[in-house]
Protein backbone atom coordinates (compact mmCIF):
# COMPACT_ATOMS: atom_id res chain seq x y z
CA UNK A 1 0.00 0.00 0.00
CA UNK A 2 1.41 3.52 -0.93
CA UNK A 3 0.64 6.16 1.61
CA UNK A 4 0.30 9.79 -0.01
CA UNK A 5 0.81 12.80 1.28
CA UNK A 6 -0.19 16.23 0.14
CA UNK A 7 1.04 19.67 2.06
CA UNK A 8 0.20 23.14 2.02
CA UNK A 9 -1.17 24.63 -1.46
CA UNK A 10 -0.97 20.95 -2.43
CA UNK A 11 -3.05 20.01 0.18
CA UNK A 12 -5.66 22.76 0.38
CA UNK A 13 -6.11 22.48 -3.94
CA UNK A 14 -6.71 18.83 -3.72
CA UNK A 15 -8.83 18.96 0.02
CA UNK A 16 -7.24 16.19 1.21
CA UNK A 17 -3.92 15.72 3.18
CA UNK A 18 -3.72 12.29 2.55
CA UNK A 19 -4.71 8.74 1.38
CA UNK A 20 -3.28 5.04 1.40
CA UNK A 21 -3.55 3.50 -2.60
CA UNK A 22 -2.52 0.05 -3.62
CA UNK A 23 0.32 0.57 -6.30
CA UNK A 24 -1.85 0.88 -9.62
CA UNK A 25 -1.81 -1.23 -12.35
CA UNK A 26 1.48 0.03 -14.94
CA UNK A 27 3.17 2.58 -12.30
CA UNK A 28 6.56 1.81 -11.35
CA UNK A 29 7.79 5.43 -10.79
CA UNK A 30 6.76 8.45 -9.60
CA UNK A 31 6.22 10.08 -13.06
CA UNK A 32 3.69 7.14 -13.18
CA UNK A 33 2.02 7.79 -10.30
CA UNK A 34 1.03 11.43 -11.44
CA UNK A 35 0.11 10.86 -14.46
CA UNK A 36 -2.07 8.21 -12.90
CA UNK A 37 -3.95 10.53 -10.56
CA UNK A 38 -4.37 13.26 -13.13
CA UNK A 39 -6.79 11.36 -14.39
CA UNK A 40 -9.15 12.21 -11.38
CA UNK A 41 -9.17 15.78 -13.12
CA UNK A 42 -8.72 19.13 -12.51
CA UNK A 43 -6.38 20.10 -9.96
CA UNK A 44 -5.03 16.71 -9.69
CA UNK A 45 -3.48 17.86 -12.58
CA UNK A 46 -1.19 19.95 -11.43
CA UNK A 47 0.62 17.16 -9.66
CA UNK A 48 2.38 16.54 -12.98
CA UNK A 49 4.07 20.20 -12.74
CA UNK A 50 7.22 19.87 -12.22
CA UNK A 51 8.54 23.15 -11.32
CA UNK A 52 5.25 23.81 -9.14
CA UNK A 53 5.50 20.53 -7.40
CA UNK A 54 8.04 18.62 -5.40
CA UNK A 55 8.54 14.90 -4.64
CA UNK A 56 9.50 13.10 -1.22
CA UNK A 57 9.34 9.37 -1.34
CA UNK A 58 10.01 7.75 2.20
CA UNK A 59 10.69 11.56 3.40
CA UNK A 60 13.43 12.26 1.40
CA UNK A 61 13.61 14.84 -1.84
CA UNK A 62 13.01 12.44 -4.68
CA UNK A 63 13.20 12.74 -8.74
CA UNK A 64 9.99 11.71 -10.58
CA UNK A 65 11.86 9.13 -12.01
CA UNK A 66 12.35 7.42 -8.52
CA UNK A 67 11.03 3.87 -8.55
CA UNK A 68 7.72 2.70 -6.53
CA UNK A 69 7.14 -0.64 -5.40
CA UNK A 70 4.14 -0.19 -3.56
CA UNK A 71 5.36 0.13 0.47
CA UNK A 72 6.33 3.76 0.33
CA UNK A 73 5.64 7.00 1.52
CA UNK A 74 4.99 9.34 -1.04
CA UNK A 75 4.94 13.47 -0.86
CA UNK A 76 3.73 16.03 -2.77
CA UNK A 77 3.90 20.09 -2.00
CA UNK A 78 4.93 23.17 -3.38
CA UNK A 79 8.69 24.43 -2.88
CA UNK A 80 9.81 25.20 0.64
CA UNK A 81 9.67 28.43 2.41
CA UNK A 82 10.58 28.26 6.00
CA UNK A 83 13.23 29.74 7.98
CA UNK B 1 41.33 18.12 21.11
CA UNK B 2 42.38 18.16 17.74
CA UNK B 3 39.86 18.92 15.00
CA UNK B 4 39.99 15.24 13.45
CA UNK B 5 38.64 14.32 16.59
CA UNK B 6 36.01 16.69 17.25
CA UNK B 7 32.79 15.96 18.15
CA UNK B 8 30.10 18.05 17.45
CA UNK B 9 27.18 18.26 19.27
CA UNK B 10 23.86 18.55 17.21
CA UNK B 11 20.32 19.51 18.79
CA UNK B 12 17.52 19.77 16.65
CA UNK B 13 13.91 21.10 17.38
CA UNK B 14 10.64 21.72 15.56
CA UNK B 15 7.97 23.06 18.08
CA UNK B 16 5.03 25.05 18.65
CA UNK B 17 6.29 27.03 21.79
CA UNK B 18 8.81 29.64 21.34
CA UNK B 19 12.73 29.64 21.99
CA UNK B 20 15.14 31.11 24.65
CA UNK B 21 18.00 32.50 22.49
CA UNK B 22 20.08 33.30 25.47
CA UNK B 23 19.67 29.14 27.11
CA UNK B 24 20.21 28.27 23.67
CA UNK B 25 23.62 30.23 23.14
CA UNK B 26 24.53 29.13 26.92
CA UNK B 27 23.91 25.56 26.02
CA UNK B 28 26.21 25.68 23.09
CA UNK B 29 28.96 27.02 24.80
CA UNK B 30 28.90 24.55 27.58
CA UNK B 31 28.68 22.14 25.11
CA UNK B 32 32.11 23.19 23.07
CA UNK B 33 35.80 22.92 24.49
CA UNK B 34 37.46 25.84 23.98
CA UNK B 35 35.49 27.50 21.79
CA UNK B 36 36.44 30.60 20.46
CA UNK B 37 33.65 32.10 18.26
CA UNK B 38 29.41 31.45 18.86
CA UNK B 39 26.89 32.83 16.16
CA UNK B 40 23.44 32.89 16.89
CA UNK B 41 21.16 33.23 14.23
CA UNK B 42 17.31 34.22 14.70
CA UNK B 43 14.84 34.85 12.60
CA UNK B 44 11.62 36.41 13.64
CA UNK B 45 7.94 37.04 11.88
CA UNK B 46 7.92 40.51 9.63
CA UNK B 47 4.70 42.61 9.81
CA UNK B 48 4.67 42.36 6.41
CA UNK B 49 1.59 44.80 6.35
CA UNK B 50 3.05 47.26 7.67
CA UNK B 51 1.55 50.85 6.88
CA UNK B 52 -1.09 49.31 4.99
CA UNK B 53 -4.76 49.01 6.11
CA UNK B 54 -5.01 45.68 7.83
CA UNK B 55 -2.64 46.10 11.46
CA UNK B 56 -0.13 43.93 12.72
CA UNK B 57 -2.57 42.54 15.51
CA UNK B 58 -4.79 41.27 12.56
CA UNK B 59 -1.74 39.61 10.75
CA UNK B 60 -0.63 35.91 11.62
CA UNK B 61 1.61 33.85 9.76
CA UNK B 62 1.20 29.88 10.33
CA UNK B 63 4.11 27.69 9.87
CA UNK B 64 2.85 24.21 7.92
CA UNK B 65 5.24 21.36 8.33
CA UNK B 66 6.00 17.69 7.21
CA UNK B 67 6.62 15.48 10.34
CA UNK B 68 9.16 12.86 10.36
CA UNK B 69 10.71 14.46 7.41
CA UNK B 70 11.69 17.75 8.98
CA UNK B 71 13.69 16.70 11.26
CA UNK B 72 15.58 14.16 8.45
CA UNK B 73 15.73 17.37 6.99
CA UNK B 74 17.37 19.22 10.13
CA UNK B 75 19.60 16.38 10.70
CA UNK B 76 20.93 16.16 6.91
CA UNK B 77 21.63 19.77 7.13
CA UNK B 78 23.63 19.93 9.76
CA UNK B 79 25.50 17.23 9.24
CA UNK B 80 26.53 18.37 5.77
CA UNK B 81 27.12 21.57 7.75
CA UNK B 82 29.94 19.36 10.29
CA UNK B 83 31.65 18.00 7.29
CA UNK B 84 32.27 21.12 6.23
CA UNK B 85 33.17 23.34 9.32
CA UNK B 86 35.37 22.01 12.60
CA UNK B 87 32.08 22.72 14.85
CA UNK B 88 31.54 22.27 17.89
CA UNK B 89 27.85 22.53 18.33
CA UNK B 90 24.85 23.19 16.09
CA UNK B 91 21.43 24.13 17.39
CA UNK B 92 18.30 24.23 15.45
CA UNK B 93 15.03 25.27 16.73
CA UNK B 94 12.44 26.06 13.85
CA UNK B 95 8.66 26.63 15.06
CA UNK B 96 5.30 25.63 13.59
CA UNK B 97 1.92 26.84 13.78
CA UNK B 98 0.75 30.51 14.25
CA UNK B 99 2.53 33.21 15.08
CA UNK B 100 2.52 36.41 15.05
CA UNK B 101 4.78 39.87 13.67
CA UNK B 102 7.82 40.04 15.43
CA UNK B 103 7.30 36.63 17.00
CA UNK B 104 11.14 34.21 16.77
CA UNK B 105 10.82 31.40 14.19
CA UNK B 106 13.57 30.30 13.79
CA UNK B 107 16.66 29.56 15.59
CA UNK B 108 20.34 28.34 14.29
CA UNK B 109 23.88 28.84 16.57
CA UNK B 110 26.97 27.42 15.51
CA UNK B 111 30.06 27.02 17.65
CA UNK B 112 33.81 26.71 16.57
CA UNK B 113 37.23 27.45 17.83
CA UNK B 114 37.07 30.16 14.16
CA UNK B 115 34.91 33.00 13.58
CA UNK B 116 34.88 32.09 9.79
CA UNK B 117 33.57 28.39 10.71
CA UNK B 118 30.88 29.79 13.07
CA UNK B 119 29.82 32.55 10.66
CA UNK B 120 29.77 30.92 7.57
CA UNK B 121 28.26 27.20 8.44
CA UNK B 122 25.51 29.21 10.78
CA UNK B 123 24.67 30.91 7.11
CA UNK B 124 24.73 27.74 5.18
CA UNK B 125 22.08 26.19 7.90
CA UNK B 126 19.82 28.83 7.14
CA UNK B 127 20.34 28.97 3.29
CA UNK B 128 19.96 25.03 2.95
CA UNK B 129 17.00 25.75 5.71
CA UNK B 130 15.28 27.68 3.42
CA UNK B 131 14.86 25.75 0.48
CA UNK B 132 15.66 21.84 1.54
CA UNK B 133 12.96 21.59 5.14
CA UNK B 134 9.89 20.91 4.38
CA UNK B 135 8.39 24.05 5.91
CA UNK B 136 5.94 26.13 4.51
CA UNK B 137 4.24 29.43 5.17
CA UNK B 138 0.93 31.00 4.78
CA UNK B 139 -0.15 34.60 5.40
CA UNK B 140 -2.78 35.43 7.11
CA UNK B 141 -4.32 38.52 7.33
CA UNK B 142 -8.08 39.22 8.48
CA UNK B 143 -10.02 37.06 6.19
CA UNK B 144 -7.52 37.01 3.19
CA UNK B 145 -4.81 33.78 3.71
CA UNK B 146 -2.00 33.31 0.82
CA UNK B 147 0.77 31.11 0.85
CA UNK B 148 3.72 32.97 0.64
CA UNK B 149 5.68 32.14 -2.77
CA UNK B 150 9.45 30.64 -2.40
CA UNK B 151 12.24 33.07 -3.84
CA UNK B 152 14.97 32.76 -6.37
CA UNK B 153 17.10 34.81 -3.84
CA UNK B 154 16.95 32.23 -1.37
CA UNK B 155 17.70 29.46 -3.92
CA UNK B 156 20.61 31.37 -5.40
CA UNK B 157 21.91 31.80 -1.34
CA UNK B 158 21.68 27.73 -1.14
CA UNK B 159 23.56 27.19 -4.86
CA UNK B 160 26.19 29.56 -4.00
CA UNK B 161 27.69 26.87 -1.03
CA UNK B 162 27.59 23.99 -4.04
CA UNK B 163 29.71 26.68 -6.61
CA UNK B 164 33.73 26.08 -6.79
CA UNK B 165 35.27 29.09 -5.07
CA UNK C 1 9.37 52.56 7.85
CA UNK C 2 11.15 52.42 4.24
CA UNK C 3 14.66 51.39 4.34
CA UNK C 4 15.57 54.96 3.18
CA UNK C 5 14.48 56.13 6.20
CA UNK C 6 15.39 53.98 8.43
CA UNK C 7 17.42 54.84 11.44
CA UNK C 8 19.88 52.60 12.83
CA UNK C 9 20.44 52.44 16.65
CA UNK C 10 23.92 52.15 17.34
CA UNK C 11 25.32 50.66 20.83
CA UNK C 12 28.95 50.36 21.35
CA UNK C 13 30.78 49.24 24.92
CA UNK C 14 34.44 48.91 26.08
CA UNK C 15 33.94 48.03 29.40
CA UNK C 16 36.03 45.53 32.25
CA UNK C 17 32.86 44.15 32.72
CA UNK C 18 31.00 40.59 31.62
CA UNK C 19 28.15 41.18 29.08
CA UNK C 20 24.86 39.50 28.78
CA UNK C 21 24.29 38.30 25.50
CA UNK C 22 20.45 37.51 25.97
CA UNK C 23 20.10 41.37 27.48
CA UNK C 24 21.68 42.79 24.14
CA UNK C 25 19.82 40.35 22.06
CA UNK C 26 16.94 41.94 23.72
CA UNK C 27 17.32 45.58 23.00
CA UNK C 28 18.38 44.98 19.82
CA UNK C 29 15.20 43.04 19.33
CA UNK C 30 13.25 46.03 20.78
CA UNK C 31 14.91 48.73 19.29
CA UNK C 32 14.43 47.54 16.04
CA UNK C 33 10.76 48.29 13.60
CA UNK C 34 9.63 45.09 12.38
CA UNK C 35 13.01 42.96 12.22
CA UNK C 36 13.39 39.89 9.85
CA UNK C 37 17.08 38.61 11.64
CA UNK C 38 19.34 39.00 14.43
CA UNK C 39 22.98 37.86 14.19
CA UNK C 40 24.87 37.83 17.52
CA UNK C 41 28.72 36.59 17.21
CA UNK C 42 30.17 36.24 20.35
CA UNK C 43 33.79 35.67 20.54
CA UNK C 44 35.57 33.80 24.02
CA UNK C 45 38.46 33.21 25.68
CA UNK C 46 40.45 31.04 24.08
CA UNK C 47 42.87 28.06 25.88
CA UNK C 48 45.49 28.24 23.88
CA UNK C 49 47.79 26.04 25.87
CA UNK C 50 45.00 23.18 25.99
CA UNK C 51 47.25 20.23 26.62
CA UNK C 52 50.25 21.39 27.46
CA UNK C 53 52.46 21.33 30.93
CA UNK C 54 50.08 25.01 32.16
CA UNK C 55 46.77 24.32 32.95
CA UNK C 56 43.84 26.81 31.79
CA UNK C 57 43.67 27.64 35.62
CA UNK C 58 47.58 29.33 35.17
CA UNK C 59 46.30 31.13 32.04
CA UNK C 60 44.98 34.51 31.53
CA UNK C 61 44.36 37.02 28.38
CA UNK C 62 44.94 40.97 29.33
CA UNK C 63 43.52 43.06 26.61
CA UNK C 64 44.77 46.51 26.77
CA UNK C 65 43.08 49.07 24.68
CA UNK C 66 43.52 53.12 23.47
CA UNK C 67 40.76 54.56 25.70
CA UNK C 68 39.70 57.65 23.68
CA UNK C 69 40.65 55.96 20.56
CA UNK C 70 38.74 53.14 20.44
CA UNK C 71 35.11 54.22 21.09
CA UNK C 72 36.29 56.65 17.90
CA UNK C 73 37.26 53.44 16.05
CA UNK C 74 34.23 50.95 16.62
CA UNK C 75 31.78 53.95 16.15
CA UNK C 76 33.28 54.38 12.55
CA UNK C 77 33.00 50.54 12.04
CA UNK C 78 29.21 50.50 13.19
CA UNK C 79 28.37 53.74 10.56
CA UNK C 80 30.44 52.02 7.83
CA UNK C 81 28.07 48.86 8.33
CA UNK C 82 25.30 51.41 8.42
CA UNK C 83 26.38 52.51 4.77
CA UNK C 84 26.48 49.09 3.64
CA UNK C 85 23.77 47.25 5.07
CA UNK C 86 19.76 48.55 5.66
CA UNK C 87 20.47 47.78 9.56
CA UNK C 88 17.50 48.38 12.22
CA UNK C 89 20.07 48.09 15.28
CA UNK C 90 24.29 47.33 16.06
CA UNK C 91 25.72 46.52 19.36
CA UNK C 92 29.56 46.55 20.06
CA UNK C 93 30.75 45.49 23.10
CA UNK C 94 34.40 44.52 23.80
CA UNK C 95 35.96 44.04 26.88
CA UNK C 96 39.39 44.75 28.50
CA UNK C 97 41.31 44.19 31.40
CA UNK C 98 42.58 40.50 32.33
CA UNK C 99 40.50 37.42 31.25
CA UNK C 100 40.44 33.55 31.82
CA UNK C 101 39.51 30.91 29.06
CA UNK C 102 36.37 30.39 27.80
CA UNK C 103 35.27 34.36 29.10
CA UNK C 104 33.20 36.13 26.80
CA UNK C 105 35.41 38.79 25.08
CA UNK C 106 33.55 40.94 22.33
CA UNK C 107 29.87 40.64 21.01
CA UNK C 108 28.66 41.72 17.81
CA UNK C 109 24.50 41.70 17.39
CA UNK C 110 23.47 43.34 14.39
CA UNK C 111 19.29 43.27 13.02
CA UNK C 112 17.56 43.84 9.79
CA UNK C 113 14.81 43.20 7.82
CA UNK C 114 17.03 40.55 5.70
CA UNK C 115 19.32 37.97 6.78
CA UNK C 116 21.81 38.03 4.99
CA UNK C 117 22.42 41.76 5.86
CA UNK C 118 22.37 40.76 9.15
CA UNK C 119 24.91 38.46 8.71
CA UNK C 120 27.27 40.17 6.42
CA UNK C 121 27.37 43.26 8.44
CA UNK C 122 28.05 41.37 11.59
CA UNK C 123 31.08 39.77 10.28
CA UNK C 124 31.76 43.07 8.60
CA UNK C 125 31.85 44.34 11.70
CA UNK C 126 34.12 41.63 13.35
CA UNK C 127 36.97 41.53 10.42
CA UNK C 128 37.32 45.30 10.95
CA UNK C 129 37.50 45.22 14.85
CA UNK C 130 39.78 43.32 14.68
CA UNK C 131 42.26 44.87 12.57
CA UNK C 132 41.59 48.62 13.02
CA UNK C 133 40.40 48.87 16.89
CA UNK C 134 42.92 49.55 18.99
CA UNK C 135 42.68 46.75 21.21
CA UNK C 136 46.01 44.46 22.15
CA UNK C 137 45.97 41.07 23.39
CA UNK C 138 48.74 39.57 26.45
CA UNK C 139 48.83 35.84 26.79
CA UNK C 140 49.74 35.41 30.19
CA UNK C 141 51.31 31.07 31.49
CA UNK C 142 52.64 31.43 34.64
CA UNK C 143 55.64 33.65 34.88
CA UNK C 144 55.62 33.88 30.86
CA UNK C 145 53.72 37.00 29.05
CA UNK C 146 53.48 37.53 25.17
CA UNK C 147 51.70 39.89 22.99
CA UNK C 148 49.68 38.15 20.51
CA UNK C 149 51.40 38.75 16.99
CA UNK C 150 48.62 39.84 14.69
CA UNK C 151 47.25 37.57 11.91
CA UNK C 152 47.71 37.74 8.12
CA UNK C 153 44.26 36.05 8.07
CA UNK C 154 42.65 38.64 9.24
CA UNK C 155 43.72 40.76 7.52
CA UNK C 156 42.99 39.00 4.32
CA UNK C 157 39.41 38.58 6.22
CA UNK C 158 39.08 42.86 6.26
CA UNK C 159 40.40 43.17 2.65
CA UNK C 160 37.79 41.22 1.41
CA UNK C 161 35.13 43.88 2.41
CA UNK C 162 37.23 46.64 0.21
CA UNK C 163 37.67 44.04 -2.85
CA UNK C 164 35.08 44.20 -6.13
CA UNK C 165 32.43 41.52 -5.73
CA UNK D 1 52.48 70.49 23.02
CA UNK D 2 52.79 67.61 21.78
CA UNK D 3 51.19 64.65 24.04
CA UNK D 4 52.84 60.88 22.92
CA UNK D 5 51.26 58.01 24.12
CA UNK D 6 52.61 54.49 23.62
CA UNK D 7 50.88 50.99 23.81
CA UNK D 8 51.40 47.13 24.39
CA UNK D 9 54.38 45.92 23.27
CA UNK D 10 55.99 49.29 22.22
CA UNK D 11 54.96 50.93 25.65
CA UNK D 12 56.99 48.15 26.96
CA UNK D 13 60.28 47.90 24.97
CA UNK D 14 59.97 51.87 25.80
CA UNK D 15 59.49 51.36 29.40
CA UNK D 16 56.91 54.82 28.93
CA UNK D 17 53.08 54.92 28.43
CA UNK D 18 53.07 58.89 27.28
CA UNK D 19 54.92 62.03 27.44
CA UNK D 20 54.31 66.03 26.81
CA UNK D 21 57.45 67.52 24.37
CA UNK D 22 57.21 70.57 22.71
CA UNK D 23 57.43 70.06 18.82
CA UNK D 24 61.16 69.60 17.64
CA UNK D 25 62.87 71.97 15.98
CA UNK D 26 62.85 70.93 12.35
CA UNK D 27 60.20 68.13 13.08
CA UNK D 28 56.80 68.94 11.26
CA UNK D 29 55.59 65.43 9.89
CA UNK D 30 55.45 62.25 11.87
CA UNK D 31 58.17 60.60 10.04
CA UNK D 32 60.50 63.29 11.16
CA UNK D 33 58.83 62.85 14.82
CA UNK D 34 60.01 59.44 14.69
CA UNK D 35 63.64 60.55 13.22
CA UNK D 36 64.29 62.76 16.13
CA UNK D 37 62.59 60.33 18.98
CA UNK D 38 65.31 57.21 17.07
CA UNK D 39 68.28 59.77 18.44
CA UNK D 40 67.44 58.24 21.99
CA UNK D 41 69.13 55.27 20.88
CA UNK D 42 68.00 51.27 20.88
CA UNK D 43 64.78 50.89 21.45
CA UNK D 44 63.54 53.99 20.42
CA UNK D 45 64.74 53.07 16.95
CA UNK D 46 61.96 51.16 16.17
CA UNK D 47 59.73 53.72 15.92
CA UNK D 48 60.37 53.88 12.06
CA UNK D 49 59.88 50.50 11.53
CA UNK D 50 56.95 51.25 9.24
CA UNK D 51 55.56 47.16 9.70
CA UNK D 52 55.67 46.98 13.32
CA UNK D 53 54.87 50.21 14.24
CA UNK D 54 51.25 52.02 13.39
CA UNK D 55 50.02 55.36 14.20
CA UNK D 56 47.34 57.32 14.92
CA UNK D 57 47.46 61.20 15.15
CA UNK D 58 44.31 62.87 17.16
CA UNK D 59 42.88 59.48 17.66
CA UNK D 60 42.88 58.38 14.22
CA UNK D 61 44.51 56.10 12.59
CA UNK D 62 47.58 57.67 9.87
CA UNK D 63 50.23 58.13 7.91
CA UNK D 64 53.92 58.77 8.77
CA UNK D 65 53.87 61.75 6.46
CA UNK D 66 50.76 63.34 8.84
CA UNK D 67 51.39 67.08 9.78
CA UNK D 68 52.46 67.90 13.05
CA UNK D 69 51.60 71.28 14.40
CA UNK D 70 52.68 71.03 17.65
CA UNK D 71 49.54 70.42 19.53
CA UNK D 72 48.75 66.94 18.74
CA UNK D 73 48.28 63.60 20.75
CA UNK D 74 50.52 61.31 18.62
CA UNK D 75 50.34 57.74 19.35
CA UNK D 76 52.74 54.72 18.35
CA UNK D 77 51.18 50.54 18.64
CA UNK D 78 51.61 47.17 17.47
CA UNK D 79 48.95 46.10 14.74
CA UNK D 80 46.13 45.52 16.61
CA UNK D 81 44.68 42.40 17.99
CA UNK D 82 41.28 42.77 19.86
CA UNK D 83 38.10 40.48 18.84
Amino acid sequence: MLTIQYFASIREALGQSSEQLPLPEGVSTVAELTQHLALRGQHWMMLDDNTQVLIAVNQRVADRSAILHGDEEVAFFPPMTGG
Amino acid sequence: MSESTLQTHIHISVQTDDFDVAAEYTQARQQSANPGAIVCFCGLVRDVLAGHEQTAAQQTLTLEHYPGMTEHALMDIATQATGRWPLHAIRIIHRVGTLSPAEQIVLVVTSSAHRSAAFESAEFIMDYLKTSAPFWKKQVAGAKSEWVASRESDYRAAARWSAPD
